[in-house]
């Protein structure tokens, strides 16, 4: 077996790991019950949304959590970042989680977006509309014609070709060829043609409600590709390629068409994300963004629907506070060999996400199923079970 | 709009609330830690030891960038919504031009710190510095040609906006002085400089201007001084932290460097205030830039409270003695004018020590003024 | 000509820091199926050891016998840091391909700040022996010692692997081991002690490329490890997963390419032609140079 | 069932996966010579029953009951040690490695200590000899089943556990296959999972039914095959002596076939079956 | 409707298929026969186009399909199982069927459709499932399939791509003695007055004689005979290097 098979089994195992890839609902029990359960669940989504919405008029404050009131704008510039970053990992899990596809360069796209949208908007003078449907247009054509050719390799070796697409695309905007990218320094965003509404602090708000749009369309995109027959077909070739063809579906063609798809998606978010920052710096092309891409998305949970979303929303979340967390006085007073490490923000991300992949395997989203079984059990106090057993020394 | 953006007032004995915005983690906390223990040694000095500007006390809040300006902007958006008009700090240059803007779009005053980008002087009209820039230092690097006409000066940069705006200002200064001015650009990832040492000896400048900073900067020194590259001719870069320089080996004695600053560099009250206030008692490169920014917050509240644009006139021209001497804020483009110094290593391994043959003025360093641009 | 053979030496050298950072990698890689994103890690410990050594183990020091008890340190640390990381972190995630990468990712972040809290973010001048700051005439060109170090180096631990793969049957396990490790415990083999072997020689490769890389560069720091690893993924990578021979020709080309385009073009096109390398290889031979084919 | 002291006892053996009650107190033993059949509609917990006694469970799964090989308890003792110690399995889907060479994938079968019988094996199997290094994962279906089976004939064993050792092979290796278990038999005790009733005829000494995730029937093997009601009812098929009725209306120009020279076409498939009146 | 045309597949010097001609005409039956690795799942992998042949040509319908991928080829209405059961095993069993039904009903993309929708797609999968005897399991997980359900899931799939020329290899391997006779007669379903065609692998052989048309036997790749059952029977080679000594 080769290696590129290994990875798929790996994705595999780690799909299977969670409920079943296909959601409930599309598997037609006999009798599909009703009740307000159901209907809450398919609601629910609706309802987070809204209060999301609604959440910038709240002046609550959540010690601990955020400094700040909710709608303080330190707390909603996080929080957008925080909302950018899960739906771009839920794009990432179109390829990663539901086909199957282990890109390293993902990031390129993303990158794409935001460099695209600075350059239009800074150098070339567009409107921010026009500028943010140009770099979309341009993004995903981009993750089409790489795609096109990444694609004629599989596992290890299409992870490694992105790699070097997402390298080469790197080492350009470093080198700052023509002057445009502003290399490792970056390229702030020229506000003077923006509309009034998109700056300023005061107005951190208004990107809030911009992130959050495109957090919903990214989900709304992504699940009814899964729950289409096509996101039947990507499944699938995450299992079996060979098979998939052999059945009369020409596998390089949905997985480009998924490939393309989430380009789009990454290079929409970079926009955002541009605005939200106000620039572009070399961070986002780096391959550790696709790493941390990879880490957010099995986090939460691969090829589940909210799982990348939680998982993207946490690591920001996470990334970003970690800092505060680590010039705290609550580390600075614990004795030295503690407060060093814990006062560097990446030891601690690193370290938390190891116990994560330890103990959420199959991610967040896994989390209320693996506790489903207990459930009844906790109710009638029978006996202890061991839903999560490790295997026998031997297995 | 929703949001309700806390503000500070008016109130003459509320705190002032200043913000740092810098690298407490990543590649460069060693040049954030300076900053901050300038900074604090600044701010003791500027206020004789009360850290109070009238009644009013000073509130500082430090934000971890980690380096990336993503980072930093959140920091700063989140300062400012919680009604601080004053930001500083900026290790790292992509920090200094994306705060610049957001300084600029809410009108408070954003003072740059170590980064030594030249876009960040005349970015626009709420943004200073209280560091040295490129330009300064090339200036300083010419002093060691003299006369530059006819002379073949060659620059061995990073290729990457450092550096390529190293080698823009060689260009401008030395090769506006009438040098014929070459570059040998290399990527910043390169692990043997064995290629870029050749090209250097084949092209046998008078006087070759390195632009080189990070962790690979050892092993490039070392492969000019054993290339020959060293002895063949005068070799000019900037002197970097002092936990930096035995990594320079053997050739750290054969190069020329221009200093930003370095310890015993200038001796003065502001020079002597600080050695005492630091821990560990010896200066080191960035203390000056965070010692200057608490001493120009310090002028900005004393003469304009609250009201950021009369702070930003008050600091406009001033002049002041800080750590490196005497310093002045230029009005038109807020570039900040200061002597710099050529400096000398002798010594080996930790004994290393540096000694200034020339301070070089701050008129003899002034960057050309550019047009504040917002 | 004298330039040729300078270039020609000096790649050869570079070729030699990339194949002993990328035959550990190659191994684990190769046999264990875990792409190591902590390898970088594994290599600073091996310098960071071998630098505090030198420093503090009595005996140890920056020259002769010294250096090697230091180096000796430093790789012995590598291979108990590499057996730790097998038993603790890969061992209970078996068969969870995805997830083990991301332990490594993980374990690379945490590492490397952990080391900078503890020596700080800035490069250290690192011991080393007078000689490996000098330089040999060949031909002409002024060829490093260190360089000529790093090949010498390269070609005993190219030997010393061959040699464990060819003459013990730990290659064959661990290899049957990935495909299916339920079956090779069903012959009868503890499965389990050859992935921790094979790790701890990871480590101890990637530890010796530390030391050397930090007597090469003449500093140390945390993030060293890092910046090199891309390049010993490329070299893997174009040498075919798992085959340390791949390797050792991946990287003479790697490094001869790179140091001769830098030389003749412009700059940095010598990172960019050893990407396209790598596209082109694997758009040509996804199995990379001396990789298997797939046969399924 | 008889006297002798069995050389594997398997008690009240429970097996749950996912929430699964696979096999629900399964409890018979093997004798200590002969071959042992399992025998069980498909999905029954055959393979299952097979992997729990070597420790080998999937992740999740849960194991209660005992295993006792002689006076020693196997459960929770690491496969490899159960294996060295002359425990010898041949799994259902080969599990040849698919990387490596047919010689590779029969040294690593080679246990520590012992002499493996290379002779043994190419003897049986001259076509591993002559793929030796041929990659197992292109070897055709049958000639990795034989792989599967060479590796652990390699050995010496003390209990041999096999399944479906016959899927897959040419009519002419399963016979030589059966013969082969035949001899081995001998001195070692063999429990067997197999379809093909014709192979089940001639090894069997003792048969053990599964139905359900629970024995519905152990004993002598002649008893279970000699009753047709008997056979009709536990496995599904009738046993119709030892001529061979066409599965179903045979097709055109096949009818003269069944039994063409004479009965000489072997007995090779599950096809002792007939269409048991279902 | 099938031919193979000199078909021939050669690692190196070793041709694993050898020029192999066979015909198959619109509701024919025609069982493959050969010892282990005589080269009959190679067959099926050129046809099927998982493999391109080193020489010679596969026509379908009178057109030369040599050069088509395996997509296009299913699309003409080409169908297989494979030998090792492969199926998605992280798709539930219904799911997988439906990944069938939905192929044969166009392959083109709709990103915008709920695929819970599709009832009659559903409905066809279902179908499938019943007959094969896997309804019961529409819902379980694949991968978690006993041996013998997953070997009855290939053909369900199989079934469900309505395909024109079916391969089968072994179908029968590893399905318990009880199922075999409800499989046969599936099998037997398949061609009748349909017109299609079949090309099964089998090593049982009451199953083959109680299927096959004719009967063609492979050996060291090349196809040593292809006749009516009763003299392939007969002949004396399939007899010593196949059949061998009965039980
Ligand atoms: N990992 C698993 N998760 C869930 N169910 C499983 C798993 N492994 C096996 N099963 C189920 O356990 C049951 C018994 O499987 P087993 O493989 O033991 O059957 P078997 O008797 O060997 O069948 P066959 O004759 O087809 O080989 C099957 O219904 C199967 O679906
Ligand atoms: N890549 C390869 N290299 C060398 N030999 C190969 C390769 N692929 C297949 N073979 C050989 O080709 C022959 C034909 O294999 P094939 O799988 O077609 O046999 P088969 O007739 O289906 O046998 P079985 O009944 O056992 O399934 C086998 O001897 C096999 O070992
Ligand atoms: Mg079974
Ligand atoms: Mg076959």
């Amino acid at each position: 077996m080769t290696k590129g098979a290994e990875m798929t089994t790996g994705v595999k195992t780690a799909a299977a790991a969670n409920p079943p890839a296909v959601p409930p609902t599309a598997s037609s029990a006999p009798a599909p019950r009703r009740n307000w359960r159901s209907a809450l669940r398919a609601w629910s989504p609706l309802l987070v949304l809204l209060v999301f919405a609604v959440l910038p008029y709240s002046t609550v404050s959540v010690p601990g959590v955020f400094d700040g009131p909710l709608n303080g704008p330190g707390t909603l510039q996080l929080l957008a970042i925080c909302l950018v970053f899960g739906g771009l990992a839920a794009g990432y899990d179109l390829l990663f989680g539901r086909t199957g596809m282990l890109s390293f360069g993902h990031a390129l796209y993303f990158a794409a977006g935001v460099y695209g949208t600075d350059i239009l908007v800074t150098k070339a003078g567009l409107p921010l509309w026009q500028a943010a449907l140009l770099t979309l247009v341009g993004g995903t054509i981009l993750a089409g014609l790489l795609g096109a050719i990444a694609l004629r390799t599989a596992g290890i070796a299409f992870a490694m070709v992105t790699l070097a697409f997402a390298q080469v695309g790197a080492i350009l905007v470093a080198r700052d060829f023509g002057g445009l990218t502003g290399g490792e320094e970056g390229l702030s965003l020229d506000v003077s043609g923006l509309p009034a509404m998109l700056v300023g602090v005061g107005n951190t708000v208004n990107l809030y409600w911009l992130a959050l749009a495109y957090l919903a369309l990214v989900v709304f995109v992504v699940h009814r590709v899964a729950g289409s027959p096509t996101g039947r077909v990507l499944a699938g070739l995450r299992d079996d390629e060979r098979r998939i063809g052999v059945l009369g579906l020409d596998p390089y063609r949905f997985k480009l068409l998924a490939f393309t798809l989430a380009g789009g998606l990454a290079t929409a978010g970079g926009s955002i994300y541009c605005l939200l920052v106000g620039g572009a710096s070399p961070h986002v092309t780096s391959s550790e963004l696709t790493l941390s891409l990879l880490v957010m998305v099995v986090l939460g949970g691969p090829g589940t629907r909210w799982g990348p979303v939680l998982g993207g929303m946490l690591y920001m979340y996470l990334d970003h506070r970690l800092t505060a967390f680590g010039t705290s006085s609550a580390v600075d007073s614990l004795p030295g060999v503690l407060s060093g490490p814990l006062s560097q923000p990446l030891f601690v991300l690193g370290t938390v996400f190891i116990l994560a992949v330890y103990f959420f395997p199959g991610g967040l989203a896994s989390l209320s199923t693996r506790l489903t079984p207990l459930r009844p059990l906790l109710r009638s106090l029978l006996r202890p079970t061991h839903p999560t057993r490790r295997p026998p020394a031997g297995g | 709009s929703p949001q309700d953006t806390a503000n500070g007032g008016g109130d003459s004995a509320a705190p002032v609330k200043v913000g740092l915005v810098y690298s407490q983690s990543g590649a460069l906390a060693s040049y954030g830690k300076q900053y901050i223990e300038g900074f604090r040694a600044g701010l003791a000095y500027a206020t004789d030891g009360t850290n109070k500007i009238g009644d009013r006390t000073v509130e500082v809040t430090e934000v971890d960038d980690a380096g990336d300006p993503a980072k930093a902007v959140s920091a700063a958006k989140d300062l400012i919504g919680k009604g601080h008009k004053i930001l500083a700090g900026s290790t790292a240059s992509g920090v200094a031009l994306q705060v610049a803007p957001i300084a600029a779009q809410n009108k408070v005053l954003f003072i740059s710190g170590p980064a030594a980008t030249d876009g960040a002087t005349g970015v626009n009209k709420y943004t200073f510095r209280s560091g040295r820039q490129s330009y300064q230092d090339v200036l300083t690097a010419k002093s060691f040609i003299g006369d530059a006409a006819g002379k073949k000066v060659v620059v061995f940069a990073q290729d990457s906006a450092f550096g390529k705006s190293n080698e823009a200002a060689v260009k401008a200064v030395i090769g506006g002085a009438g040098a014929t001015v070459s570059s040998v650009l290399a990527p910043a990832s390169a692990t043997d400089f064995t290629p870029f040492a050749s090209q250097l000896t084949a092209a046998k400048p008078d006087l070759l201007f390195v632009a080189w900073a990070g962790t690979t900067a050892p092993a490039m020194w070392q492969t000019l001084d054993q290339q020959g590259v060293l002895s063949s001719t005068t070799v000019v870069t900037g002197l970097d932290i002092r936990a930096s320089w035995p990594t320079f080996g053997a050739a750290g004695t054969k190069i020329s460097f221009l200093s930003h600053f370095f310890d015993g560099a200038a001796d003065n009250p502001a020079a002597q205030a600080a050695k005492k206030a630091v821990p560990g008692g010896v200066l080191d490169l960035f203390h000056p830039d965070g010692f200057a920014a608490a001493q120009m917050i310090v002028r900005a509240v004393r003469e304009g409270g609250d009201d950021v644009d009369k702070m930003v006139t008050a600091l406009e021209g001033w002049s002041f003695d800080g750590i490196k001497g005497k310093m002045t804020v230029r009005a038109e483009d807020h570039a900040l004018l200061q002597p710099m110094f050529q400096a000398r290593l002798s010594g080996t391994g930790d004994a290393m020590k540096a000694e200034s043959p020339k301070v070089l003025t701050p008129d003899e360093t002034a960057p050309p003024a550019v047009a504040m641009r917002g | 000509m004298s330039t040729i053979v300078l270039l020609t030496l000096t790649g050869l050298g570079l070729a030699a820091l990339y194949f002993l950072v990328a035959s550990g990698l190659s191994l684990v890689f190769g046999l264990a199926d875990v792409l190591n994103f902590a390898h970088g890690l594994f290599l600073s410990v091996g310098a960071y050891a071998t630098w505090w050594a030198a420093g503090n183990l009595p005996g140890a020091g920056p020259s002769g016998f010294g250096f090697v008890l230091a180096v000796a340190f430093g790789v012995a640390a590598g291979a108990v840091v590499g057996m730790a990381v097998e038993l603790v972190m890969i061992r209970p995630l078996y068969s969870r391909t995805i997830e083990q990468v991301l332990v490594t990712v993980g374990l690379s972040l945490a590492g490397v700040a952990l080391l900078q809290a503890t020596w700080g973010a800035d490069p250290r001048p690192f011991p080393r022996p007078d000689w490996t700051q000098r330089v040999t005439s060949v031909l002409g060109a002024k060829v490093p010692n260190s360089g000529i170090l790093l090949i010498l180096a390269a070609a005993l631990v190219l030997a010393a692997l061959l040699g464990f793969l060819r003459y013990t049957r730990y290659g064959l396990v661990i290899r049957a081991g990935v495909e299916n490790r339920e079956m090779v415990t069903a012959l009868g083999i503890d499965v389990r002690k050859a992935f921790t072997l094979v790790f701890a020689i990871g480590g101890a490769a990637a530890a010796l490329a530390g030391a050397l890389g930090g007597v090469y560069f003449g500093s140390v720091s945390p993030s060293q490890g890092g910046s090199l690893l891309i390049f010993a993924f490329i070299v893997v990578v174009i040498g075919g997963m798992g085959s340390v021979v791949g390797s050792a020709y991946a990287a003479v080309a790697v490094g001869l390419l790179q140091q001769f385009v830098n030389y003749y073009g412009t700059s940095g096109a010598g990172d960019i032609c050893v990407v396209a390398l790598l596209a082109i290889v694997l758009l040509l031979r996804p199995q990379g140079i001396a990789g298997r084919a797939a046969t399924t | 069932m008889s006297e002798v002291v069995p050389i594997l006892a398997v008690a009240e053996l429970s097996v749950r996966i996912a929430g699964l009650h696979i096999l629900q107190g399964v409890s018979f033993t093997v004798a200590p010579s002969g071959v042992t059949v399992l025998l069980g509609r498909n999905g029954v917990g055959k393979t299952t029953t097979l992997r729990a006694i070597l420790g080998l469970t999937p992740r999740g799964g849960e194991v209660r009951g005992t295993v006792r090989m002689g006076d020693r308890s196997l459960a929770g003792e690491p496969t490899h040690r159960l294996v060295r110690d002359g425990l010898g399995y041949v799994p259902e889907d080969r599990c040849v490695f698919a990387g490596l060479t047919v010689t590779e994938n029969l040294r690593l079968a080679e246990r520590r200590g012992g002499s493996p019988a290379y002779d043994r094996v190419f003897e049986l199997f001259p076509e591993l000899k002559r793929r030796g290094r041929q990659r197992a994962g292109s070897l055709s279906g049958g000639q990795q089943q034989m792989l599967a089976i060479g590796r652990v004939l390699l050995n010496d064993n003390r209990l041999l556990l096999v399944d479906e050792p016959t899927k897959g092979l040419a009519p002419k290796v399963v016979t030589e296959v059966a013969e082969v278990l035949e001899r081995v038999a001998v001195a070692v005790p063999v429990l067997l999972v197999e379809q093909n009733l014709a192979v089940v005829r001639r090894l069997a000494s003792d048969a053990v039914v599964l139905a359900a995730g629970r024995v519905a029937w152990s004993g002598a093997a002649d008893e279970l095959l000699r009753e047709a009601e008997l056979t009709r009812s536990l496995l599904g098929v009738g046993v119709a002596g030892e001529s061979h009725v066409p599965l179903s209306t045979p097709a055109p120009g096949s009818a003269a076939l069944s039994s063409p020279t004479d009965g000489s076409v072997p007995v090779s498939s599950s096809s002792d079956a007939e269409v048991a009146g279902r | 409707m099938l031919a193979t045309r000199d078909l021939t597949w050669r690692i190196g010097e070793v041709a694993i298929v050898d020029r192999v001609d066979l015909e198959l005409a619109p509701g024919e039956f025609l069982g493959v026969i050969g010892p282990n690795g005589a080269g009959k799942t190679s067959l099926f992998n050129l046809v099927s186009g998982l493999r391109r042949p080193t020489a010679g040509q596969v026509l379908l319908d009178g057109t030369d399909i040599s050069a088509l991928p395996p997509y296009r080829r299913a699309r003409l209405g080409l169908g297989r199982t494979f030998q090792a059961s492969s199926v998605f095993g992280s798709l539930s069993v219904r799911e997988n069927v439906r990944l069938a039904v939905q192929a044969q009903r166009g392959g083109s993309m709709r990103l915008w459709r709920r695929a819970a929708a599709d009832r009659e797609v559903v409905a066809a999968a279902d179908t499938a499932l019943d007959r094969v005897g896997l309804a019961h399991r529409a819902d379980a997980l694949a991968g978690t399939l006993a041996h013998g359900e997953k070997r009855k899931l290939e053909i369900a799939l199989l079934l469900a791509g309505e395909p024109r020329v079916m391969l089968l290899d072994e179908p029968m391997a590893g399905v318990s003695a009880e199922d075999v006779p409800e499989l046969v007669a599936v099998i037997r379903s398949l061609t009748g007055d349909s017109g299609r065609a079949v090309l099964m692998v089998e090593h049982h052989m009451d199953v083959i004689l109680g299927l096959a048309d004719r009967i063609a036997v492979m050996h060291h790749g090349a196809l040593l005979a292809c006749d009516v059952p009763a003299t392939v029977m007969a002949n004396p080679v399939v007899q010593e290097a196949y059949l061998g000594e009965s039980l």
